[in-house]
């Protein structure tokens, strides 16, 4: 089985990084962008088999060490 | 092994490695990047047709990258000797003596080919090669530079590529903990189409611990340290040596992709191994991987050499011999032991999290054998892939003399309040504080002369004397005036170390050109090396270490001739340095020279 | 004095860390590998140094912040031992939870080495007692991830305790958003938790502690350790 | 509208940071880990209100600068 956990900033908190792809895309000539806000994924894959289990795993994995939950959030999608 | 590997087996044929490897032919041969003339000479070597993986082997060894089949005949011409050298070129970096037993080893090489595909990580792989080039001769290393030359700056690719370059440089180096310390940066319109990305590396270490790769003692064990192999830059020094096309990011697809982490752990480990007397040689994997650094090392140490490609650690499934010979994959070192040492080596990589693994022996064959599942699928005499590699003389004629350029040609300023302005804000002479505050200069806390001055200087550790470190080139001289050009680079660099206090010790060169394969940027190549001869003939100050890149045109459109110039000077007591800022009012002002 | 400095794998700021103890505590620290699982007895210091511990991968300090010494530093954080973080130890902090708020990406999103100036906002601890209170003095940053943030809640409790240790600000000790290097919120260089024992720190005291390294301003952070040791 | 593209490495491209995360969750503790491949995403708020125009404004964006082809590869899905 595979998870794949997206982690976004938390809305409100600064995103710097997004906020330069913006700019980039601007001075493209890509006009009409509005807000852009950058993050990351992790792909994992698991030896679980059972679904439910898999997603309690995956959670406990994001609280421990995945996402700083100060200044992120995340949501794991099973694939 | 389960065979004894060290002794003279009767003479295999190799096989294929795999089913499906498809058969060599003069066509697959000059798709490697070797020409009719070179197939021949493989076939009359071989007595046979070679097999892919010896295909391969032949198509890096005798790569312009790894060969120097242009460049070696002149690179003879520079002086290499002085009382302070204790190393000079041939090595993977030069090493001089600083006194107190102690030697400052350094290297500068380009890394231009894939900074201009993948910025970031085209300048970071550059740095973590240079980098190995001097950790992997004990030296811990101590500052890195870095000679930049951008298209326009109004042209569409620069701006993506100095932000690429700038953070890879940074992201590498950084992470790694190395301080960059200086290094120059150009805009100009004929590097449009191929940027010019080389970075020095400079160490430091005690002058009786220096370490070499020539491989010594039959039977001994050959160790692979490090990262795993994966499909990484497959074609990488092939690559270095073509010409680009419009097409070239489409068909090479293969950029490496670096790991300052592991290099930091690398580096931590060689130094920790080599504070024990385990290592008989030893050499890292650039450019071609494991296919120079083991017939390198064997070839310098006239043994031969039998790897067992089973044993190498890889990233990816079914990676074939060829992949694994042809692989860049970074981080990653080649070593050979003293017998029985393995385990006291392996303990300590272990206790890095690096990759550790007997691949091979040493044999008395002059052979080089590969053997995969089983199979001997390369088997080929070492000197044929490095001494006796092509050496051409090519063709070279001078380049035409340009009218000298009179004072009374150039029309005096208006304003030269507004003159100064323009030049202060012109792309190539503002300040480059926008670089280098990108990139950590005081890390280890040695950082004496940070970056903005004449040259950088950096203690060496624990003591007060000081290495005072510079790059430069004028490459608009070198256009106008091959020999001049060369000249005055070296001079260049003389002048930045003595502005600082410093007594210039020995340079490192990396010497960025055009085609060779024409005869105007041939001459421009011979032109430059005959000017840096005899600067550094002059001067008592010879060059150490080097690297050569030719092939730097887009479209036929040669980049202006580079030989950028790494110099590196002692300060033996750091109470008598120089700054270049104005100390107090009142103070004198001359002008030396002429 | 007896201290420690952590090495992580990645760590490269280790060497600095211990020679500016030692130049001011007259005694070499202790080396603690990261995989130890407890220090060594009768410490007065800990120091978590600067570098990029696993190569800064996932998020600065993440993996760093939760290998196993990281336990007994907590522990005996607890007991009122001091611990110093410095850049990438800062990091490491926020990350095993030593520390409120987390370090993001510069605003301006490149790396930034420099010198800059440093108001110091609490004299009275342990960290900061050999400078005068507001105090400006020279600093030097080198991180890609000094961008304080916390929450509201956190930020007001920060202030009103005086958990500021210090603050970037421009030459004549004003905290102007032009003398913030990184965007970090109220311009915050360094923080204390609440027993004020445990301080994380973005600049690098240990990179300005001789004249021939541009500056001294660094060394009180390590005199005031030692005076507040001898006191103890 | 917005678009959501995912940046990942190339298959066979080294992922350290990959590499790294699967250590970490190793050392606490986590196993039955395999692989663990980390990735980017990007969210776009655009202007357009065409599917197909707006696919085609961020594909392009997407070689231009989100993602460089030599290594990554990118997929895009409208939100
Ligand atoms: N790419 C770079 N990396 C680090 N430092 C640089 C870089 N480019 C320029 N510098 C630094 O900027 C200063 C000015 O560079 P340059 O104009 O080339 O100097 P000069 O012509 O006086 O030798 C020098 O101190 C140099 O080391």
């Amino acid at each position: 089985m595979k998870a794949r956990v997206h982690i976004t900033l938390k809305p409100g908190v600064l995103d710097p990084e997004g906020k330069a792809i913006g700019r980039g895309l601007a001075a493209l000539g890509y006009d009409g962008v509005g807000e852009v806000r950058q993050g990351k994924v992790v792909e994992l894959d698991l030896a679980d088999t059972e679904p439910q289990a898999a997603r309690d795993r995956v959670d406990a994995m994001c609280r421990d060490l995945l996402a700083n939950t100060v200044i992120e959030r995340y949501e794991i999608e099973l694939i | 092994m389960p065979d004894n590997p060290t002794k003279t087996q009767g003479a295999q044929t190799p096989v294929a490695d795999t089913p499906t490897e498809p058969a060599v032919t003069a066509d697959l041969a000059a798709e490697h990047g070797l020409n009719a003339a070179e197939y021949d000479r493989v076939l009359a070597t071989l007595g046979r047709t070679p097999t892919l993986t010896e295909l391969g082997l032949y198509s890096v060894m005798w790569s312009e990258h790894c060969s120097y089949k242009s460049s070696r005949r002149h690179l003879k011409k520079l002086p290499t000797s002085g009382p302070q050298v204790i190393q000079g070129p041939g090595e993977n970096a030069g090493v001089v003596d600083i006194g107190n037993g102690q030697a400052a080893i350094f290297k500068m090489e380009s890394h231009n080919h894939p900074s201009f595909i993948e910025p970031y990580q085209g300048a970071a792989t550059g740095v973590g090669g240079i980098l190995r080039d001097v950790f992997t001769m004990g030296a811990r290393p101590v500052a890195l530079l870095n000679a930049l030359s951008f298209g326009a700056p109004d042209h569409a690719k620069t701006q993506h590529l100095v932000s690429g370059v700038v953070a890879g440089i940074g992201g590498y180096g950084n992470c790694v903990g190395v301080p960059t310390v200086g290094g120059e940066t150009r805009f100009h319109s004929r590097y449009n189409g191929n940027i010019l990305v080389n970075a020095m590396a400079v160490g430091l270490a005690d002058a009786d611990k220096i370490f070499y790769s020539a491989a010594a003692g039959v039977g001994n064990p050959v160790v692979y340290v490090g990262a795993k192999t994966g499909r990484d830059g497959i074609h990488g020094a092939t690559m270095a040596s073509a010409e680009f096309s419009e097409d070239s990011a489409e068909k090479r697809p293969t950029v490496q992709v670096g790991d300052p982490f592991t290099e930091k752990l690398l580096i931590e480990a060689c130094l920790e191994l080599m504070a024990t007397d385990a290592i008989v040689a030893i050499q890292d994997m650039g450019a071609a991987g494991l296919t120079s650094s083991s017939a390198e090392m064997a070839g310098k140490g006239g043994v031969g050499i039998r790897l067992d490609l089973d044993r190498v650690p890889t990233r990816e499934d079914a990676m074939t011999a060829y992949e694994m010979m042809l692989s860049e994959s970074q981080e990653r070192m080649l070593m050979v032991l003293k017998p029985g040492r393995e385990d006291q080596a392996r303990a300590i990589f272990e206790k890095w999290e690096l990759d550790f693994a007997v691949i091979g022996a040493l044999t008395d064959t002059g052979r080089m054998t590969l053997v995969n599942g089983g199979r001997t699928v390369a088997d080929v005499p070492l000197d044929s892939l490095t001494d006796d590699a092509p050496n051409y003389d090519r063709p070279h004629v001078p380049s035409e003399p340009r009218p000298l350029l009179r004072p009374d040609e150039v029309p005096a300023a208006d304003d030269m309040g507004q003159a100064i302005l323009d030049m202060v804000g012109a792309p190539d002479l503002a300040s480059r504080r926008w670089i280098w505050e990108q990139y950590d200069h005081t890390v280890m806390g040695d950082t004496i002369a940070r970056p903005g001055g004449d040259a950088a200087i950096v203690r060496v550790h624990g003591t007060n004397k000081g290495l005072a470190l510079t790059a430069d080139c004028t490459p608009r001289y070198c256009e106008a005036d091959p020999f001049e050009g060369g000249k005055q680079a070296v001079a260049e660099t003389w002048r930045n170390l003595s502005a600082v206090g410093a007594e210039p010790l020995a340079v490192t060169d990396c010497l960025n050109f055009g085609n060779p394969e024409r005869p105007e940027i041939m001459g421009q190549f011979v032109g430059c090396i005959e000017g840096m001869a005899q600067a550094c003939e002059a001067l008592g100050y010879p060059v150490v270490s080097g690297n050569v890149s030719l092939y730097n045109e887009t479209e036929g459109q040669a980049i202006l001739p580079t030989p950028t110039l790494g110099g590196v000077g002692l300060i033996r007591n750091l109470d008598h340095r120089a700054s270049p800022g104005i100390k107090r009012a009142g103070d004198a002002v001359f002008l030396l020279g002429e | 004095m007896k201290s420690a400095v952590i090495v992580f794998p990645g760590s490269n700021c280790d060497r600095d860390m211990m020679v500016a103890l030692e130049a001011a505590t007259g005694r070499p620290p202790v080396a603690v590998w990261h995989r130890e699982t407890s220090l060594p007895a009768d410490l007065d210091l800990v120091a978590l140094p600067g570098g990029f511990s696993y190569g800064d991968y996932l998020r600065s300090g993440a993996i760093a912040g939760r290998s196993p010494v990281m336990a007994d530093v907590k522990a005996r954080a607890e007991r009122g031992l001091r611990v110093l973080g410095v850049c990438n130890g800062f990091q490491v902090l926020c990350e095993a939870g030593l520390l409120p708020g987390a370090l993001m990406r510069n605003t301006g999103i490149h790396f930034v080495c420099r010198d800059v100036h440093l108001r110091v906002d609490n004299a009275r601890t342990a960290f900061t007692n050999a400078y005068g209170q507001g105090q400006v003095i020279r600093g030097h940053v080198a991180h890609h991830d000094g961008n304080y943030f916390c929450d509201d809640d956190t930020l007001t409790a920060l202030e009103d305790q005086g958990r500021v240790a210090f603050r970037y600000c421009a030459a004549d000790g004003a905290v102007t958003p032009d003398a913030n290097p990184n965007g970090s919120r109220n311009n915050i260089a360094g923080v204390l938790n609440a027993a004020g024992n445990v301080l994380g720190m973005m600049p690098h005291p240990e990179r300005l502690i001789a004249p021939e390294l541009g500056g001294t301003d660094g060394r009180g952070v390590f005199d005031s350790l030692v005076a507040a040791l001898a006191d103890a």
